[in-house]
């Protein structure tokens, strides 16, 4: 019997259809459908100017917006031969390390609803909101931010923020001990977690799976260690991994990535209180400022001769492994902008994990996977 | 390198243990939920007042109070008619084209005065626009209410958001500072027909047009029928609007940099 | 003890309204009016009303309570903008889905679609009929009652499963039968948790177990036998973690899915009557009921109707327990919940019914006391 | 002491007797001699669309009532049940929503997963051609009286990707909208007030 | 390992099946290969050099002809590259890397459906963002993005 899960259905988290063959309760075959979200961002990206498309970014994934916005920023850097000041790569570091642990407590509220415990997703959904706080402080927003700019930030840190900051955290990090009492000591929530939807290493590698899931398997992969980009060179954190290949241990290896990404954030705090300086950079082009060159009359812009370029940047996303590719072709906008989303591999393997299991653990699997079809389908 | 996680939370064989923890755990906060609970009673209060705003109170395990940050909150615009110039930065530096200007009466009836109307219901709070505007006239407030019952009501006239403006609700502080060598408006002299358009729409009055002298004919060779005056721009006082560049009949100005 | 029952009361209005609207009434009228068969009908149709009335009223409050409670394990405040403190607000849900149109999915079958919700609903309902509420409220002519209750309660899968399947719908139909599987398996230990209760009370009636346990409660000795009770009767009650029919996250709604409306409200009705069921049970087999330990001051419990101001205080605490289990723990899965009810339950509830067994051969357990029908 | 007794008025006699009597003669109409069972066929037939009439007059004379009208719409807006699905961005807000800040559920507010028992329905982003006739058939399922609500830009008019070949520009375009919500995404708090307008609407709502 | 590293270590394999390989944007350098000997590039550069991992497939349409690209990721050498072929701009086609790299499955059939690049022999071909049925191939050049009317009366200009 095939069932649809989907696109309406409180299982997905979002658009789309998860199809199923089922026999009795055990699941026989499935087959991913997207594209409900299908939004064309890397067509209108093509159609914006540098600047304008972070606008796009912030929405490409919603709950993980300066990952992307950074990631797109990277590449468009390279695209345009920009080398933006020290001062704001730290930031933007910070603002990454911060959004995995906005979108890995959205993550944890999402899947423990699955399991039907409603009270963490409260739980997580709440300490989420601290984090976005501190969003809304110096970006101005909660969610879609368009912070960060082509050679640098927006601004500066509003005064007060890193004391602010750290005591966030430190509330923050008591949190995780609460979370583990919920759901680690709980032996109905051992019971349906473990050994579930496992995914070894080899087969992680060979369907394109990475981020938490990879790490789950005991293969140590993490592209702010294996390619550090920014300025991971000069932090010290470890890369989290488990050896359950399991739900469970997805679930430790998130509670690590957030308490690895705590102590990420308290060294650029440090690194920021002694080291003011610009944010922006000095020499951009006059199309990367606020006000843009006249459509229509693009050969005086395309007189200075701005030189080409390719930019392919790749980081490590809450969810995984993204990459983003910009072509320049010397005009205000990008050429062509393509983007390689963490989900959309994890998805695409959803027959490998999912095959073998009962329809009722096809929750906690999905949960584990943590779908953000905005940027599956973009 | 360090070694795999494993659970801090092992399962125990006890079978009261199974259930005890997140039991025992939950009725913790059952117990401090008691005195407080940390919602916020919307309509009632609002996480931008003052008992929400002067005091942080992470620390008493209540994660309500989010400090003094509501003050950067990016709403609804404000818009200072006075002292707006009409330079269309705002529009033109709109990602998503909900920006129009309008007339709006205080003009000369030749050069009436614009100012921006926004469409709420294609704007994406981004922005763009006040960090654009030379002026600082077009701020964003920290109002986030608005919902309306026609699409038609999302539509912010300049004396809607002067009306805003007017409330004296909190503003958007941050000003981006402007790219420190930033592009200028250049002249290509030989296509210059010495018109004043530029000079006539600049906004703020920033362009002289200077006499220049009339070469003498050579022989052979007709000496262009023209005015002969130069645009010159006043640097520190341009906005960067590209208005000359818009109007100008011969394409002579165009941006560039000359450091 | 009183003998104002409930019937009796309803009994006492219906004579005394009847007898005086035939005193003004012609001869023939007259007597035909207070004709002893009319009354006893009147009189069972009010005791019917009464109690549909307060069993309504119980169970709204009932669904308020679980949700004010929530709301603060969840750190948070639950409704409270409806009435005081919210307490109007399922009165208003109540309404609203009495107005809102209800409509049959295309291929759904007629009978069953209509049939299994009212049925459910009616079933839940006819148990409050048997609860003794407190001293007095029941006449005690069922010797048998809380067999006839728990056989009126164990009808309930058969009805979830004629509406489940009769609204053809893939998530209903699997709903129904996890719901079957589920109600079935549990049945067994939940009885045999009874069987404790029946053979140290020494009788099926609900109002002599409740008089049983003057001098101590069954909770203590029988805690055995009341885990199991409460296991079971989560399993009954489909609430977390047995809530696998409704799972919400695979299956959308469970069994309810493609209904709305009033029979929705049937649904909700039924299942929070089922809960107060549960919970009054709970009470009358282990928790002593309406009566109070002797060292309770005397002044709490002898004001007028404190039978019933106690037995409801404990009615929503066991309910209390019930949503803070539901708060703190996930939904188990079909398998390992029908293994445990089949190799972990009954083993348990043996044990208690042989530990039950023993007691009554002791007679007297330190520090609990002696059992009053053994006459020590 | 002794005051005279009030004199009653004398019973006016009638002028004419005459006056009282019909005019006319009684109209006595010989009907055809029928069997019984068509009578009743007869009476059947009309009883049916005047008791129709007379149920849908009663009906809409309560509707006008200070009593039923007011009582189903104070229930209307104090329980509307929105359906508990997530399109884009604005989903994250409209839990947000739900979290223990905001709170929804103080006013009555649960988000549903069957489309049955939900009477509103919040457009929470971005709306593609591919999920429109889902959508549509959504709503379509959801019983009378309904509502919708299109949260955020994407589900007003497109947002900033109404330009894209597969977004549907607006919402209104497929159901129709009762409030509209701008923000991109609007906060939590934005939503609750446009639940709270929605309220407004439904407490003047007259049928 | 530079780009010329690779080019040595890729020439007694490859042979003249590779165009060349030049620096890329931080990456272990951009290798052009010919479009009828991708699968022997494919495993080559897989199991000779490690590149066990592929990230990305995508897809250019320079007017004049069509590129596509796949990115590859390799432990051993720590380094990504991108390995590009040029296809003709009218029925493009080339080899599907599903019998290489399992996971270029979902990401061929994107490219198949914005790009308009046909994979042979991919195993399920078939529309996976868009619905099924739709004929036009977004990411083309020639695919322009409709209007709305209120964008039409604003065009942006200075």
């Amino acid at each position: 019997m095939w069932i649809n899960m989907g696109p309406q259905h409180p299982m997905t988290h979002g658009l789309w259809n998860l199809r199923v063959k089922i026999d009795g309760e055990v699941i026989l075959d499935c087959d991913p459908e997207m594209g409900y979200l299908h939004r064309g961002i890397e067509k209108i990206s093509e159609d914006r100017h540098y600047n304008e498309v972070v606008t796009l970014m912030d929405r490409t994934c919603y709950v993980a917006g300066f990952a992307w916005e950074h990631l797109y920023i990277l590449a468009s850097e390279d695209a345009l031969h920009i080398v933006p000041p020290e001062r704001a790569e730290y930031i933007r570091v910070m603002c990454e390390e911060f959004q995995r642990i906005g979108s890995h407590l959205m993550w944890y509220a999402a899947f423990v609803q699955d399991l039907g415990l409603m009270t963490p997703f409260l739980y997580g959904m709440r300490d989420r909101d601290i984090v976005l706080d501190l969003f809304q402080s110096y970006s101005g927003a909660r969610m879609t931010y368009e912070y960060m700019r082509v050679g640098g930030v927006r601004n500066d840190m509003p005064p007060g923020f890193s004391a602010h900051a750290r005591r966030a955290l430190d509330w923050l990090s008591d949190r995780f001990v609460e979370y583990d009492r919920l759901c680690l000591g709980s032996e109905i929530f051992r019971k349906r977690c473990d050994g579930l939807g496992v995914l070894k290493a080899s087969d992680c590698v060979a369907t394109g799976v990475t981020g938490p899931m990879l790490r789950s398997a005991g293969m140590r992969r993490d592209v702010r260690r294996d390619r550090p980009y920014s300025v991971y060179p000069q932090l010290d954190f470890e890369v989290a991994v488990a050896d359950g290949a399991d739900v469970t241990g997805r679930y430790l290896v998130r509670m690590e990535e957030m308490r690895q990404s705590i102590r990420i954030i308290r060294q650029i705090l440090d690194w920021l209180d002694h080291h003011p300086g610009p944010v922006l950079a000095d020499r951009l082009p006059r199309w990367l400022g606020a006000p843009y060159a006249p459509v229509g009359k693009e050969d005086y812009v395309l007189k200075r001769n701005y030189p080409k370029g390719v930019g392919l940047s790749s980081i490590e996303e809450p969810h995984g492994e993204a990459q983003a590719y910009v072509v320049n072709e010397g005009s205000e906008h990008p050429y062509r902008v393509k983007f390689r989303s963490p989900v959309f591999a994890n998805i695409s393997a959803a027959r490998h994990y999912l095959i073998g299991y009962r329809v009722a653990d096809i929750p906690p699997i999905m949960g584990s996977v943590d779908v953000c079809v905005g940027e599956v389908d973009r | 390198m360090s070694d795999p996680v494993t659970a801090t939370e092992k399962s125990s064989d006890n079978p009261i243990l199974w259930v005890a923890k997140p039991m025992v755990t939950a009725a913790r906060q059952f117990a401090k939920s008691l005195v407080r609970p940390s919602t916020v009673i919307y309509p009632y209060e609002r996480l931008e007042d003052p008992k929400f705003r002067d005091q942080v109170r992470i620390e008493s395990g209540k994660p309500i109070g989010v400090g003094p940050i509501w003050d950067n909150y990016r709403g609804v615009h404000a818009l200072n008619i006075a002292t707006c110039i009409s330079c269309n930065l705002c529009a033109f530096s709109c990602p998503d084209l909900c920006i129009e200007m309008v007339t709006v009466p205080g003009g000369d009836p030749k050069h009436p005065k614009k100012c921006p109307q926004i469409d709420y219901g294609k704007c994406s709070y981004c922005g763009f626009c006040s960090d654009a505007c030379p002026e600082g006239c077009l701020t964003m407030t920290t109002r986030y209410e608005l919902s309306v019952t026609k699409r038609s009501e999302m539509v912010y006239s300049p004396q809607k958001m002067f009306g805003i403006y007017e409330q004296k609700l909190p503003m958007h502080p941050i000003r981006v500072e402007r790219p420190a060598n930033e592009d200028q408006i250049l002249l290509e002299p030989p296509l210059c027909i010495g018109c004043n358009a530029c000079a006539r729409d600049c906004p703020t009055q920033c362009i002289t047009m200077l006499d220049i002298p009339k070469p003498e004919a050579k022989a052979g060779e007709k000496v262009p029928k023209r005015i002969w005056k130069e645009p010159v721009v006043n640097d520190s006082d341009c906005v960067r609007c590209g208005t000359c560049i818009n109007v100008c009949p011969k394409e002579c100005l165009f941006w560039g940099n000359r450091k | 003890m009183s003998s104002a029952t409930l019937y009796s009361v309803s009994y006492f209005l219906v004579n005394y309204v009847l007898t005086h609207i035939g005193s003004v009434l012609p001869a023939p009228l007259n007597a035909w009016i207070t004709n002893g068969d009319l009354v006893t009908g009147l009189a069972v149709l009010v005791f019917g009303a009464i109690l549909l009335g307060a069993s309504m009223i119980n169970t709204i409050v009932l669904i308020w309570w679980e949700r004010k409670l929530l709301g603060r394990f969840m750190d948070r405040r639950g409704a409270m903008h409806v009435g005081y403190a919210g307490l109007l607000q399922n009165f208003a849900d109540g309404f609203k889905l009495f107005r809102k149109n209800t409509f049959r999915p295309r291929e759904a079958d007629w009978l069953g679609f209509f049939s299994g919700p009212t049925a459910y609903l009616v079933t839940s309902f006819v148990i409050f009929g048997i609860l003794p509420i407190s001293s007095g409220w029941n006449s005690g002519v069922l010797p048998l009652s809380l067999l006839l209750a728990l056989a009126i309660f164990s009808f309930a899968p058969l009805f979830i499963f004629v509406s489940a399947w009769s609204s053809n719908n893939k998530y209903s139909l699997m709903g129904g039968m996890r719901s079957a599987a589920q109600m079935i398996a549990y049945e067994v230990p939940l009885l045999l948790a009874v069987v404790a209760v029946v053979i140290v009370s020494g009788s099926f009636d609900l109002t002599t177990i409740v008089y049983e346990q003057q001098n101590y409660w069954f909770w203590g000795p029988l805690f055995l036998a009341l885990v199991v009770f409460v296991a079971g009767m989560l399993a009954e009650m489909e609430r977390i973690p047995f809530d696998l029919p409704e799972a919400e996250a695979e299956l959308v709604e469970g069994w309810n899915t493609e209904y709305g409306g009033m029979l929705f409200a049937f649904f909700m009705l039924a299942d929070y009557l089922r809960a107060l069921v549960g919970s009054i049970l709970v009470v009358l087999l282990f928790l002593g009921g309406w009566t109070m330990p002797t060292w309770v001051p005397s002044a709490a419990t002898s004001f007028p109707l404190a039978g019933i101001f106690w037995f409801m205080v404990k009615t929503y605490l066991v309910f209390g327990l019930f949503v803070w289990i539901r708060a703190s723990l996930p939904r188990v899965r079909t398998d390992q919940l029908l293994r445990v009810g089949w190799n972990r339950m009954i083993p348990l509830s043996l044990c208690a019914v042989f530990l039950a067994a023993a007691l009554v051969l002791a007679k007297c357990v330190w520090p609990f006391g002696c059992l009053p029908s053994m006459g020590v | 002491m002794s005051a005279p007794p009030p004199q009653l008025p004398a019973k006016v006699a009638p002028a004419n007797a005459e006056s009282y009597r019909l005019e006319g003669d009684l109209p006595m109409v010989d009907h055809p001699a029928v069997p019984f069972v068509e009578i009743e066929t007869v009476r059947a037939q009309e009883f049916i669309p005047a008791a129709k009439e007379a149920l849908s007059a009663l009906i809409a004379e309560q509707g006008q009532s200070k009593v039923i009208r007011p009582t189903f719409n104070w229930a209307g807006r104090n329980s509307l049940f929105p359906l508990h699905w997530g399109l884009a961005c604005c989903a994250i807000e409209f839990a947000s929503a739900f979290s223990a800040r905001w709170d929804s559920e103080r006013f009555g507010i649960v988000p549903r997963s069957s489309p049955q028992q939900c009477d509103l329905m919040i457009v929470n982003g971005t709306v593609t051609w591919k999920v429109a006739h889902k959508l549509i058939t959504l709503y379509e399922q959801m019983p009378e009286p309904k509502w919708v609500i299109a949260m955020g830009n994407c589900a007003t008019g497109g947002g900033p990707f109404r330009t894209a070949y597969s977004v549907v520009p607006g919402v209104d375009k497929l159901v129709p909208v009762d409030v509209y919500i701008a923000g991109c995404p609007p906060r939590p708090e934005a939503m609750i007030d446009g639940i709270l307008r929605l309220e407004d609407l439904i407490r003047e709502r007259k049928e | 390992m530079q780009s010329e590293d690779l080019a040595k270590a890729l020439a007694p394999v490859l042979g003249d099946r590779i165009l060349g390989v030049e620096p890329f944007a931080k990456t272990a350098g951009r290798l052009r290969f010919r479009a009828d000997a991708a699968l022997d590039v494919f495993r080559a550069v897989k199991e000779d050099l490690g590149f066990h991992h592929l990230s990305m497939v995508g897809g250019i349409d320079w007017v004049s002809h069509r590129e596509v690209f796949y990115v590859a990721w390799s432990d051993r050498l720590g380094q990504y590259l991108l390995l590009s072929t040029d296809l003709p701009a009218d029925a493009p086609h080339i080899e599907s890397a599903t019998p290489v790299w399992p996971s270029a499955n979902w990401h061929e059939r994107e490219t198949w459906e914005l790009v308009d690049i046909t994979f042979d022999h991919h195993p399920d071909l078939r529309h996976l963002l868009l619905p099924d049925g739709y004929v036009f191939h977004p990411l083309l050049r020639s695919f322009k993005l409709h209007e709305p009317e209120e964008l039409e009366v604003k065009k942006r200009s200075v």
